[in-house]
């Protein structure tokens, strides 16, 4: 009983966010107001899904947010092109990216924090270089856009995206064996060598995953907004990690929930919403710095119901040993 | 008066709740902005909800929908970039909410002013660019050797002024851009990076800053190797901060082409007029002043 | 000597240096087909060296390996295990967030449509457990269950890897007696089926129990090979050690010489402790100068009673009397500034800080003690370090090299000393000669003694009951989180055998 | 054997092409700053001079010390994202002190403005350190905590407005010089020698590096780990709070928007170029020092020789990898 609430404090936060939300604000629950968020969060949702495989190998990416850069803008010269090089152009080049980092993660045995680091500035530059420093603006012939802005059954095809690769991301995790290595590795990665597993395969699998899903979300933010933006994504990494801790995951690896890595990202998200939507009753000004404040306190609010969350469960597997 | 039947139509009313979407609020410049916004308000007695994109077109985007969401009475935005910001225009119109747009504008091949906007009150970058480049020709007659310090590489100020000053020297072959780098819009890096270029370029003879937060930093380094601004030295920017108008006053500061942040009483008297039902220009432009030694000790006491 | 052919593992000449350490010098090894094959030497010999070299965790420097009649070089553990041997490690390196079906089959689990088939990966970890008499839950984390099991699952997931080559490097130093039955049992069965096991323990009557052939190292050589029916213990011995038969002095089979002094004042004096549910009524005392035993079977609660009085886990409920003064135990910080000392049992988790150097792990604990205003005097500390070196027999190339590149043994020696060199009043010490070679064990029994006749009390938990018996003067013995009974005068392993199980014959508490 | 032995009649093993991974693994950081150095002093006009050392030193100061606390916070396994904000939270403080009217010109005023905002710092950084111990948050998301809301908090202190001041006393700490040296460098050196001499020969310095290392086993030596962890984010938090006074001196003013931004992955960078590992449990502060001047020189090449921005970032990149790599150990 409380071993789920530990597993779910985020959750459980969100649930009560939501309902607060929707008895308190009116447009809250609007279809409008819902189908933006999830085109919006998207974005955040692909990235987290690649950070999170990342971290239970006991890694880090720094990189995904200027990836999504640099693919915004090579989806948005390719659009000219076509929806299929649109999409797969940037994609496939940051999953090479990715694959970079993790061949010199694992030949040279740099730390994942200092390679992705690298990669964060190289990213950024390479997606400045390409764009001429200037946005460059989507096709708006080749019907591109529609990937960011259309609809499929009524519903938002990014939120599709996203559903799909959480889903996808669930199997892998729990029934493909390239899953459980992975969260085997950050459990103890000395361990996994010794026990025979591709230790070195895993780890430039999980890297050209992270980047090619931010590849992804790139291409949505091209599409979405019809522009490359060589400038955008800036701090996105942080919000990853965030979604992914308040999603429950450790950040030594080994441990962690898919859903959990979405219920974050929905989380972090709402708190923007939450704090437009009050600031819109007009009891209250809460100018931009003192949102920033609030942002932090209910980071600190949503981690603390984590880590409370923890103890409780300690205590119990004594109780039911 | 014909087009503007196709517009959201907004009643008169004593009071509105307005929403006001910010690009970014991390330089005085924006936050003299955002404030002259929060004081008309406060004057006129209305709600406004502001919302901070910090500086990503796209999270601006989802809060204008926010505030589309929230049925406010008009929006303002003042759009980070110009493609990304204009379909939400549109989501605007449909959704009955009449928007005004300021500083930037946007993609007017898919949102038109008078049509799916009331109208865009802004500044014009490349135009500022030139004027400070006007000024420098004239000041150093002709003949120059130019440190540029440029904004955040690939922003739209740092792009469009940029552009204006090459276009505008570039009829004269005396005035030679010998470095451009990076100062990100900060008086920190703005130093940093003239200190690293006086050594390697002690033969410069003028500085061209895309604002004064630049500039200043820049006269620190001067005179911290030992070089007199202003007469060693010429230097030129845009903004017209205070710090920068005592720098002209004190001779250090050649010149600055004003970028009035100060949009608050125009924005809303504008909307007031289109509730009124009186004819809005498709375009205000905000005018720019320009300060030199000649009268910035007049405009002190006015500047943010 | 019999040919590549016959033979299925030839290592010849391997050579391996770490950087300041030579660690093996032309080492050759010889495995037959379906033979076990004992490899023994003194901490730090290069046995688990040698073995990693096989399996690939380490790469050699020279030398060459033939394996089923082709020469092999194993650059990966997974080549290895492709090529057919299977491996325990000498720390159990498994996962313990892992479920114990995938620490035993991951790697090679089986499969539908390319995805992971849980419910044949259940049912198939269940079954090879189960060949080995072991039930428990196999979709339980590892971590949950104690080290024994985990043990028996590693030992598990090396037997079921179909291999023609098990090595087992220390498999029983966490293993009580029953289990060790079971692993010989196994061991047993691979024979019959023709597999080969090389067999690493520092516990001799284990090797001439279920050995075949034997291998002796010393400093990274061979010093002797042949079927170990032709040698004798003694003979072994003074081989390990590299002395004569005659000097391999032996009074006991331990090195303990137990004075029957009287007990003095009573040091520490614990009632009715409970801790969670795994501590449920602890009574124990410890006189100064006195060694305790505290026996118990795996899960009894001896390492929890230890920690607890220690003050690393906080208690329930009891009442802890130290000096005739009752106390609280809160930290490790506060047992320590009554004088307390603490050898964990599982050196790598809880002992040792790998990259610190031999110098800095020694005097881990002791330091603010030689420090003038935060400021630590090195000199004084060197001096320390090296008198405790040569009085341990502690093996480094230098003060200064990282504990981590130290043999186990080493390492636990390093521990040892680290609590040593406090001069404390009580010494509670986990397991403190596991894994610890015969010579090495003895040294470090007969300094628990001489230290316990200069007023030092120690309490010892032990899985050996000879270390018990000899060495102790009572035992207090733990069953199901409770003192079950205590022992003194003489005694027997019998008697203690009898109070652990629970059947007559234990003298109840005085 | 006899064949081998005659080929090669000195018997030791074949030593040479060791010996350079050896050296590049040891001194590799010293050894890129090197290359920096000769390739700017061939291709940088006037770069050998007494000005481009100080600009250099100058520049690098704060960089150093927020990295010397970082490198402290980075041995006991941690990380501090939060060093950005506090420096904007002791920018924000100090010229509300100095210009307030009380103080206004006064020696006190800049006593307490050199002081008190440092503290403060401090106050926050106890403050990382306390939901780490107490709660037993991640580090990297306890400091991100203070990362975002930091500098709201310094905004919310300045009212969002950029301060601007003339006050000559206090602009010494920036700009000031001793004997032609900057004084923000007497300090960043004094910052450096008193981190080695923590770190080397204080109990707590090793206590640092032992619960990076091992913290069940340091714990069960009596080690107070709680309060060597508190410590570790308070005196990062301290040295940020005095970096960003340095910053806010040199410019004769304080914008809570923009001090110390970014400076946490300048630092972060330092200390892993520097050769410390991110893991924990091994820490060097020379190295920090060369990792920051290394970066800093990366900076100043890519500046002085006219690279644009978009290219510099992917060199500085690069480098930052590569001297990183330079130093890994060798496996065995
Ligand atoms: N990674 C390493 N780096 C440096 N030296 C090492 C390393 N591993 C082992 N050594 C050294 O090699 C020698 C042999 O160690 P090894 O672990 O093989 O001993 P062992 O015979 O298994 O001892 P034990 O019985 O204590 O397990 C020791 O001197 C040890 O210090
Ligand atoms: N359910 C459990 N959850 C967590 N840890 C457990 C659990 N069961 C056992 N352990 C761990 O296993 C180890 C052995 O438990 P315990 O201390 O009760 O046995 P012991 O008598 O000391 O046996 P031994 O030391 O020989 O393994 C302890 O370190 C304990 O923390
Ligand atoms: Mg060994
Ligand atoms: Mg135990």
């Amino acid at each position: 009983m409380q071993n789920l609430l530990k597993q779910n404090g985020g959750l459980l936060a969100l649930i009560v966010l939501f309902v607060f939300a929707s008895l308190r604000y009116t447009g809250f629950l609007s279809e409008y107001n819902i189908e933006s968020f999830l085109r919006y969060n998207a974005m955040f949702g692909l990235i987290a899904l690649g950070m999170f495989f990342v971290i239970i190998t006991g890694g880090i990416d720094l990189s995904v947010g200027s990836m999504a850069a640099f693919a915004s803008v090579i989806a948005a010269l390719m659009s000219p092109y076509g929806l299929l090089p649109a999409v797969l152009v940037p994609v496939l080049l940051c999953a090479v990216l990715g694959f970079l980092n993790g061949l010199v993660i694992t030949r040279f045995k740099v730390m994942p924090f200092v390679v992705t680091l690298g990669m964060f500035l190289i990213a950024r530059g390479l997606a400045l270089i390409a764009s001429g420093q200037q946005t460059v603006l989507l096709s708006s012939e080749s019907g591109v856009g529609n990937l960011g802005q259309g609809d499929f059954l009524g519903f938002p095809i990014p939120a599709w995206m996203l559903f799909v690769a959480f889903a996808l991301g669930t199997v892998f995790l729990i029934k493909a064996p390239y899953g459980r290595f992975a969260l085997t590795i950050g459990g103890n990665e000395e361990a996994a060598r010794l026990m025979g597993i591709p230790v070195e395969k895993v780890k430039l699998l999980v890297y050209s995953l992270s980047s090619a899903l931010a590849g992804l979300a790139g291409v949505i933010l091209a599409t979405q907004f019809s522009a490359g933006q060589p400038n955008e994504g800036m701090g996105w990494e942080l919000t990853a990690i965030a979604a992914v801790v308040v999603g429950g995951t450790l950040l030594t690896g080994g441990r962690g929930s898919v859903i959990n890595t979405l219920v974050g990202v929905v989380l972090l998200g709402m708190i923007f919403t939450v704090l437009n939507f009050e600031n819109g009753l007009g009891h209250i000004n809460i100018n931009s710095y003192w949102q920033t404040v609030i942002r932090g306190l209910f980071l600190l609010v949503v981690v603390l119901l984590q880590s409370s969350g923890t103890r409780i469960k300690l205590n119990l597997n004594w109780k039911s040993a | 008066a014909a087009q503007a039947q196709e517009l959201p139509k907004l009643a008169v009313k004593s009071s509105y709740r307005i929403g006001f979407s910010q690009t970014e609020s991390d330089n005085p410049w924006r936050l003299a902005f955002s404030k002259s916004m929060q004081d008309e308000a406060k004057r006129l007695g209305w709600t406004i909800v502001e919302t901070n994109a910090g500086g990503s077109a796209a999270k601006q985007v989802a809060d204008v929908r926010n505030l589309i969401a929230q049925r406010v009475d008009a929006i303002f935005i003042s759009p980070r970039e110009e493609k990304p910001l204009a379909p939400v225009v549109l989501e605007a119109k449909k959704a009955g909410i009449p928007v005004i747009i300021i500083d930037r504008n946007v993609d007017e091949s898919i949102a038109k002013a008078g049509n799916d906007y009331i109208t865009f009150i802004g500044s014009d970058f490349v135009q500022e660019g030139k004027r400070a480049a006007e000024w420098l020709v004239k000041a150093t007659k002709k003949n120059a050797k130019i440190i540029e310090l440029e904004g955040t590489t690939g922003s739209s100020p740092a792009n469009d002024r940029k552009q204006g000053f090459h276009e505008y020297i570039k009829s004269y072959p005396g005035m030679q851009v010998i470095a451009a780098q990076t100062g990100n819009f900060t008086r920190d890096e703005g130093r940093k990076v003239m200190e690293t270029l006086l050594q390697a370029h002690p033969e410069v003879t003028a500085v061209f800053a895309h604002n004064d937060e630049m500039a200043l930093g820049a006269i620190t380094a001067l005179e911290a190797a030992g070089k007199k601004p202003g007469k060693d030295v010429i230097i030129v920017s845009i903004d017209g901060e205070k710090d920068a108008l005592n720098a002209i006053i004190a001779g250090k500061l050649g010149a600055t082409v004003e970028c009035n942040p100060r949009f608050g009483v125009k924005a809303f008297q504008t909307l007031k007029d289109f509730a009124a039902g009186k004819k809005i220009p498709l375009k205000v432009i905000n005018p720019d002043k320009f300060f030199d030694k000649n009268n910035a000790r007049k405009y002190l006491p006015d500047a943010y | 000597m019999a040919t590549r052919e016959q033979l299925l593992l030839s290592m010849e000449d391997i050579c391996k240096s770490f950087t300041g350490t030579r660690a093996l010098t032309n080492a050759s090894l010889q495995v037959r087909p379906g033979e076990v094959h004992a490899l023994i030497g003194q901490n730090g010999a290069g046995k688990s060296t040698l073995l990693k070299i096989l399996t690939g965790a380490y790469r050699k420097d020279s030398g060459k390996i033939w394996f089923d009649g082709r020469e092999v070089d194993f650059k990966t553990p997974l080549d290895a295990q492709k090529g057919g041997i299977g491996t325990i490690y000498q720390e159990v390196n498994l996962v313990p967030q892992r479920s114990v079906s995938e620490n035993i089959l991951l790697g090679r689990e089986p499969r539908k449509y390319g995805m992971i088939d849980w419910k044949a990966m259940h049912l198939q970890a269940q079954k090879i457990l189960q060949g080995m008499g072991i039930q428990l839950d196999v979709r339980q984390e590892l971590g949950s269950f104690p080290i024994a099991t985990q043990q028996m699952v590693a030992i598990a997931r090396a037997v079921s890897q179909q291999a023609r080559l098990v090595v087992m490097d220390e498999p029983t130093s966490s293993l009580d007696e029953q289990e060790v039955e079971t692993l010989f049992a196994v061991i047993n069965k691979l024979k019959s089926e023709n597999v080969s096991v090389i067999f690493v323990s520092h516990y001799l009557d284990e090797l001439f129990a279920i050995c075949d052939q034997i291998t002796v190292m010393r400093d990274g050589k061979i010093v002797h090979t042949g079927p170990i029916k032709k040698i004798s213990k003694f003979e072994l011995v003074s081989k390990m050690l590299g002395r004569e038969v005659g000097d391999v002095q032996c009074s006991g089979r331990t090195g303990f010489h137990k004075q029957h002094a009287a007990a003095t004042q009573p040091l520490l004096n614990a009632r009715g402790l409970k801790q969670g549910l795994r501590l449920k009524g602890v009574d124990l005392t410890v006189r100064k100068g006195e060694i305790v035993g505290l026996a118990g079977l795996l899960g009894s609660g001896r390492t929890e009673t230890a920690q607890a009085l220690f003050g690393a886990e906080p208690l329930n409920a009891g009442e802890v009397g130290w000096k005739n003064q009752t106390t609280r135990l809160t930290s490790p910080r506060k047992a320590i500034a009554l004088g307390m000392g603490f050898c964990s049992e599982d050196r790598k988790k809880e002992g040792i800080v790998p990259h610190l150097s031999v110098r800095e792990n020694l005097t881990l604990a002791l330091m603010p003690r030689i420090a003038k205003f935060g400021r630590i005097d090195v000199r004084q500390q060197e001096e320390i370090v090296e008198r405790f070196i040569q009085r341990l027999g502690i093996k480094c190339s230098s003060p200064e090299q990282p504990i981590r590149e130290l043999s186990g043994g080493n390492q636990q020696k390093v521990l040892l000393a680290r609590w040593l060199c406090m001069n404390p009043d009580l010494l509670i010490l986990d397991e403190p000669t596991r894994g610890i070679d015969v010579g090495a064990k003895a040294e470090i029994q007969q300094l628990i003694s001489e230290l316990s006749e200069n007023g030092l009390g120690v309490l010892m938990i032990s899985s050996e009951l000879e270390e018990l018996t000899e060495g102790c003067h009572r035992v207090v013995v733990l069953r199901e989180g409770k003192t079950a009974g205590e022992l003194a005068g003489t005694i027997t392993e019998h008697q203690i055998m009898h109070a652990m199980a629970g059947t007559e014959g234990a003298s109840q508490h005085a | 054997m006899l064949e081998s032995k005659m080929l090669k009649p000195k018997n030791t093993p074949p030593r040479k092409p060791l010996d350079v991974r050896q050296i590049l693994q040891q001194y590799g950081g010293v050894l890129t700053l090197l290359v920096l150095f000769v390739f700017n002093a061939i291709f940088t006009p006037h770069f050998l001079s007494l000005q481009t050392l100080n600009i250099n030193l100058t520049q690098v100061a704060t960089i150093v010390i927020v990295g010397v606390g970082m490198t402290l916070v980075i041995a006991t396994g941690g990380i501090d994202l939060s060093v950005g904000s506090l420096m904007a939270i002791s920018g924000a403080l100090a010229p509300l002190i100095f210009l307030n009217h009380a103080f206004e010109g006064t020696v006190l005023g800049n006593v307490l403005a050199m002081t008190l905002p440092i503290l403060l710092a401090g106050v926050f950084g106890m403050f990382n350190g306390f939901l780490i111990t107490r709660f037993q948050m991640q580090p990297i998301i306890a400091t991100l905590i203070l990362f975002i809301a930091g500098r709201g908090i310094a905004q919310v202190m300045s009212d969002g407005k950029l301060q601007t001041f003339t006050n000559p006393g206090f602009a010494e700490l920036g700009q000031g010089k001793w004997l032609g040296i900057p004084i923000q460098v007497y300090l960043m050196v004094l910052v450096v020698a008193l981190a080695v001499y923590l770190l080397k020969s204080t109990v707590f310095g090793r206590q640092v590096v032992a619960v990076g290392g091992n913290e069940k086993a340091s714990e069960l030596a009596g080690i107070p780990v709680q309060q060597v962890k508190m410590w570790v984010y308070a005196i990062s938090g301290l040295l940020a709070g005095l970096a960003g006074l340095i910053v806010i001196a040199v410019n004769s003013s304080s914008d809570a928007n923009q001090v110390g931004e970014n400076m946490e992955l300048d630092a972060i960078a330092a200390v892993a170029v520097g050769g410390t590992l991110l893991e924990g449990g091994k820490a060097t502060i020379v190295g920090t020092l060369i990792g920051a001047l290394i970066i800093q020189l990366i900076r100043y090449t890519l500046l002085a020789q006219g690279v644009p921005d978009a290219v510099a970032l992917v060199v500085k990149g690069l480098i930052i990898v590569g001297a990183v790599a330079l130093q890994k150990e060798r496996r065995n």
